[in-house]
């Protein structure tokens, strides 16, 4: 047991820190975050290139492929700097951690060829098209079809929750190929230019009132059979790597994340009074506070702890489904404590610019987003307890 | 003992249901959310019209002199529909006025609140104030008149208002002084905020003119006239956070029925079935608990302040669990903005607040338990 | 919507007070209460004797077997009083509120005539013999044997968490008479005497340490077809009859029990110190005491709404679902919030007489016993919200 | 960065592991805590001869110089059968003596203590007083000896204590006095609690004499060395509870997996299957705290106060609701004196306090974040 980075990974991470120090652009004025303009769009593809430019895009790749063959923690070193650093979202994420070790894993030579490049230097978007209206978290009961038409499929159906599809160059599509087989055996992924004719988007709008999410429809869009992905009616297999790969080295940003969010409430509750008295100073508050700082430290170590599992065996295990709740449950229990903690005017727009009220409405969706709470309790019953299937 | 309500009692509840649900449809809640005061002025003289603003008060200002059980029907009903508008505000203000003892103003502004010609609220919260704090927002006296200097926050619907009652300090005492929306000094800012169905402001006054005869009560009499208006508030408040919690019930429990996963009814699971069992629990405690407190403030029982506070901690803890759930139960759709749960959701999070959110009510119940000062 | 008791509520509390004021007697002593001593179970049955020569035995009964015909809510000031007079345990209660209504249901004149009226004087203490070990909260599942042999039934099988069994006179037995038939309706009901040969038992101590429940084990015991209450193989609807009456009138002295735990908690806030401040002025315990009374309160209202329900309908609804949730999780956290609030030397056996130890660890029981709380959400679920059934 | 326990780490645990489940069976367990002392001396000494008692102490005094994780892995599979006897005691008192900085009195006493020959207890508690308190139990001097008069409480294991550590007050300074048992004056009473596996004492001194040679230390020093033996308690605590967590929860897969209701394993409906899921998730989650604890303790890493606080607090509410969703799962059975799960589920509440509860550590937490003194 030995809980401090390695040599190569200080060192991997200082080098990071000063290209860091000198590259992150300065942020995007917080009020000014409408996500579907081609300004912000633009400026976070900049940001992109200047990673690839610099040679931290894809860190977790093999270097063949033009990565920096980086370790599970190095990843993870990697994403933590990058928000402490305040950097701008990465616009290419769907491609660099979903789609590219995807085809690095399944693609034959001529995708790896035509696709690979295009994530890393960002000129390539891509978003997943994975979730469907009345799927939700039976993924596997998608009902998007192509149906093979010459040199061609034709796909007719819809996608939902598609981050980034409004600006996406391509897609990464499960659909259903063959309707008799069971359904996790019908299942096929494509390539999709989302330039083709018959892809439309619209924003989908959440609760608070901000998009990031997408709704893909699909009318009749001819898809090449080279832009195939794996095998035909093998797509469940590529899904999974895929999902798999989802949340891997996810934890140490949202750790970041929230870090940095529970470091404002911090300065806020040292700051702010109620009634004369100082926030800081109330006993309630003072628990909450701790409660929370408990509760993230937990967070951080669970995820080193897997992290440092899955950097010896390689592969994504059932931590997962713990860090998922993890990360849900606080994100939602943190932003209820900050409201209460804050009082009253936490309520109003102008308030910290908003903050905490998106956060408090944002977190409402995480524990459904990405597998339910729900879905995370039943993996750990029974795939890792080994307790009966309740359904 | 008897909780069913009364024949009379449920004929108003049911002519408030109809109404709501002929007046106040969803795409309606949506449309006036979208506005920068969610107000309808016709929808408004329509609920005057009913005699539904400020039902307990006396008919000689043109109230009907109900009982606060018929002040918690309305609002559990417009809690239903998550009503827009200034019901809260005018509750609030007419209570306010009635309670003060000011025969004068009274018969001056009261009747003109009830019949919803006249559009009022109270100026209490400000920057770093609590439900309990005492105002910092100070009166100078200038001959026969005052003067109002300040900032007050958090203002319900003050975008319409009419007229603002500012609670203000006079050294050591409080002071109620009416003050006009269009008197010099006064500037109203709408400040957005999490529940876009009932609009907060901002209000700063500028060394604003109150006449002396413009003051609604000073001292004991204004104190005590503040804290029976924010009890009757409060369980305005927690009767609206019912209807809510009963309308995000019926939805939920429709949707589970007939959604499916795994080729089964989400409502066949029981991670499912135990949230909405919850739910159902919830709300129905709740109903107990803001009707007990109507009852037993309307009769004057001596618990009748805790049963107040008691009803608000419950409503508000009860209403966020329940709408936690509603959206868990849901799935992706819930948190959707197309979703009618998020006008819901979010209204409950503005009411945990109002009036004073559960730590806030906690500590009242502990000190009534506890005779510590 | 009228709250205040009627006149006549209010003359039956009065004229009860009065007679509880002068006939109470003096409590047992705490650190003596060995369920199992002859003194105590003495103290106990002088105790049930004095009510019914007080004409207060089986106060809900009808009047032609005895008792007052009380309604419910009067049977629920009855239970509130007694609890608040500080009187002793009722022996017979197993015999007044389950045994004895339920032969008034559907047992025969012959029955009613032999066991009525000694239920009332307390000579014949009755136990209930539903639960056994394998069968937990699928009662139905029993496996308890009778067989019919000439004019008698012969039983095998055991019982469990029986209270009372220790040194009760009868039991009110549920068998399986059809083994073949679906598991609901091959049960039959049966009037045991706990002296026939063949009965034996034996305690069953609980986590606290205390007993108060008891094994009971039946080998080749001959009962006598006419002690069959109801029809042959149709006791599960005798089996509703008496769980439905279980928990009717119960609440009203589960809360005052609970109220009188809450004052003996706030008594002790406001006498001790930690550090030299008065816990009481802990702005910590204030907020968990104000929990405790309002949840406390919340139980009280939920009760009250559903007895004023039961006096007009005269059938136990579905609300019993939500108080027994209500008092069991209340119990819990009660407990819990007591021990909190109270510190380290809460742990000691000394402190307080071990009541809060004790309360922390009987409480445990609460949300098992009686229809656990899954059984109690997926009954809301089910029954009340007309969910599908989710097994 | 590597979580894994190392080579000897894990050759460790495997031997504590083989021989707890040897000398220490549930039948064990239960003939002891039906003893007054709930103390086994044989079981003792052999503990003492694997070097488990203060492992983390210097070679010097006949420890093994290992460590804070090491002693973690033996606290935890201790908790693993739920260890009846002193250890936690030994511990700290052997903890506090190398701390104090007093090498005559370690030499003296620690080799004894370490190889299990002289129990040793610490008193710090008193009736009203807290982990962080300042005891009240005063000493007064006499020549060149001290007297010390009072009541300690909740003393782990003094009934067959030969040597206690008393915390005592001199003016503004704390003290650590060293008692004999036998030393005139001193009463030891058991105090019946509810964790019948490990037992504690109130004792009373009665102007008890005190040679100054037997003063381990006074003033910072003696603060010191407290604060500290406090933190490793803490570390060896959660650990335990660690281990207990893991006990119950295979306890509870096992049982749910064959007990049937319903025609089925209760371990196939998802209101059992997701309180096992919780449970799981509590019992990983602590056990990444307490180890982090234990290593950046070892470590010396800037935040390792925060991190005991952190392994304390959550281990604590952890284990507490473990416990509450294993009896749960069990059913009536887990509710027995039988079963063993009862006295898991009180050596969990026990340890909530020991070393100070939640809240305790919680302050701690917030008074590190928020530097308001």
């Amino acid at each position: 047991m030995d809980l401090n980075l390695t040599l190569e990974e200080q060192e991997f991470r200082d080098s990071l820190r000063s290209w860091l120090a000198e590259h992150v652009p300065e942020p995007w004025p917080e009020d000014d975050r409408d996500e579907t303009s081609l300004q912000y769009w633009n400026y976070l593809r900049a940001w992109q290139k200047k990673l690839f430019d610099g040679g931290w895009a894809g860190v977790s790749w093999p270097s063949e492929y033009g990565g920096r063959g980086a370790t599970p923690i190095q990843s993870s070193i990697f994403l933590a700097e990058i928000a402490r650093a305040g950097a701008p979202q990465s616009v290419g994420i769907i491609g660099e951690s979903l789609v590219g070790p995807t085809i690095i894993a399944v693609g034959n030579n001529e995708q790896k060829e035509r696709f690979l490049p295009g994530i890393l230097s960002g000129e390539c978007i891509w978003c997943q098209g994975f979730s469907e209206p009345n799927a939700g978290s039976d993924v596997a009961s998608l009902v998007t079809r192509a149906v093979r038409d010459g040199d061609d499929f034709i796909v007719n159906g819809q996608k939902t929750w598609t981050s980034f599809a409004n600006l996406a160059d391509w897609c990464l599509l499960l659909v259903r190929t063959d309707t008799e087989a069971p359904k996790h055996k019908g299942i096929t992924c494509l390539l999709v230019d989302m330039k083709s004719e018959g892809v439309s988007v619209s924003p989908l709008r959440q609760m608070s009132g901000n998009s990031g999410f997408n709704e893909v429809f699909f009318s009749d869009v001819r898809v090449p059979v080279e832009n195939q992905l794996g095998e035909l009616n093998r797509g469940w297999g590529v899904a999974i790597t895929v999902l798999m790969n989802e949340r891997a080295n996810l934890g140490s940003s949202l750790y970041v994340e929230l870090q940095l969010s529970l470091e404002a409430l911090i300065a806020s509750v040292k700051k702010l009074t109620r009634d004369g008295q100082r926030l800081a100073d109330d006993p309630l508050n003072r628990q909450k506070i701790a409660q929370a700082i408990t509760e993230l430290e937990i967070y951080r170590l669970s995820n080193d702890r897997s992290l440092s599992r899955l950097n010896k065996n390689a592969i994504p295990g059932s931590e997962d489904s713990i860090l998922k709740l993890l990360w849900s449950e606080y994100s939602q229990r943190f932003a209820q404590s900050a409201m209460e903690i804050l009082g009253d005017s936490v309520q109003l727009n102008d308030f910290d610019n908003g903050t905490w009220i998106y956060r408090y409405l944002r977190s409402r969706g995480s524990t459904i987003e990405g597998g339910t709470s729900e879905i995370q309790r039943n993996i750990i019953a029974e795939r890792v307890l080994g307790l009966p299937k309740s359904y | 003992m008897d909780y069913d309500l009364s024949k009379p009692q449920k004929l108003l509840q049911e002519s408030v249901r109809t109404f709501c649900k002929r007046k106040c449809s969803p795409e309606r809640v949506r449309e006036l959310m979208a506005t920068d005061t969610a107000f309808d002025e016709e929808l408004w003289s329509e609920i005057a019209d009913q005699g539904w603003i400020g039902p307990h008060l006396p008919e000689a200002y043109e109230g009907l002199e109900l009982s606060l059980v018929e002040l918690a029907i309305i609002a559990e009903e417009f809690g239903r529909v998550c009503m827009p508008g200034p019901f809260i505000a005018a509750n609030w203000a007419a209570t306010l006025i009635a309670e003060s003892g000011n025969a004068e103003l009274a018969e001056k502004y009261l009747p003109s609140i009830i019949e919803g010609e006249l559009k009022a609220t109270v100026a209490l919260l400000e920057q770093g104030s609590s439900w309990a704090g005492e105002p910092q927002l100070t009166v100078t006296r200038d001959g026969n008149n005052y003067k109002l200097s300040g900032i007050k926050e958090l203002v319900l619907d003050a975008a319409i208002a009419d007229l603002i009652i500012v609670v203000a300090r006079d050294g050591d005492d409080t002071c109620l002084m009416m003050v006009k929306a269009t008197d010099s000094g006064v500037e109203i800012t709408p400040t957005p905020s999490i529940d876009a169905t009932r609009k907060l402001c901002r209000i700063s006054f500028d060394a604003v003119t109150v006449p002396s005869e413009q003051v609604l009560a000073t001292g004991e009499s204004a104190d005590k006239a503040l804290r029976k208006s924010l009890q009757i508030g409060a369980i305005a408040v927690s009767a609206e956070l019912v209807g809510i919690m009963q309308w995000t019930l019926d939805a939920t429990v429709e949707y589970v029925k007939t959604r499916k996963q795994f080729d089964q009814p989400v409502g066949s699971f029981q991670a499912v079935q135990h949230q909405c069992a919850e739910m159902y629990l919830l709300t129905e405690s709740s109903r107990a608990a803001a009707y007990y407190a109507a009852w037993a403030s309307s009769e004057n029982e001596p618990d009748a302040a805790r049963s107040i506070s008691i009803a608000k901690t419950w409503c508000s803890d009860s209403a966020r669990k329940l709408g936690n759930h509603a959206v868990q139960c849901h799935g992706g759709i819930g948190f959707t903005w197309e979703h009618d749960l998020q006008f819901y959701y979010k209204r409950s999070k503005a009411n945990e607040f109002l009036f004073g959110d559960p730590t806030f009510h906690r500590e009242q119940i502990a000190e009534m338990a506890l005779c510590t000062t």
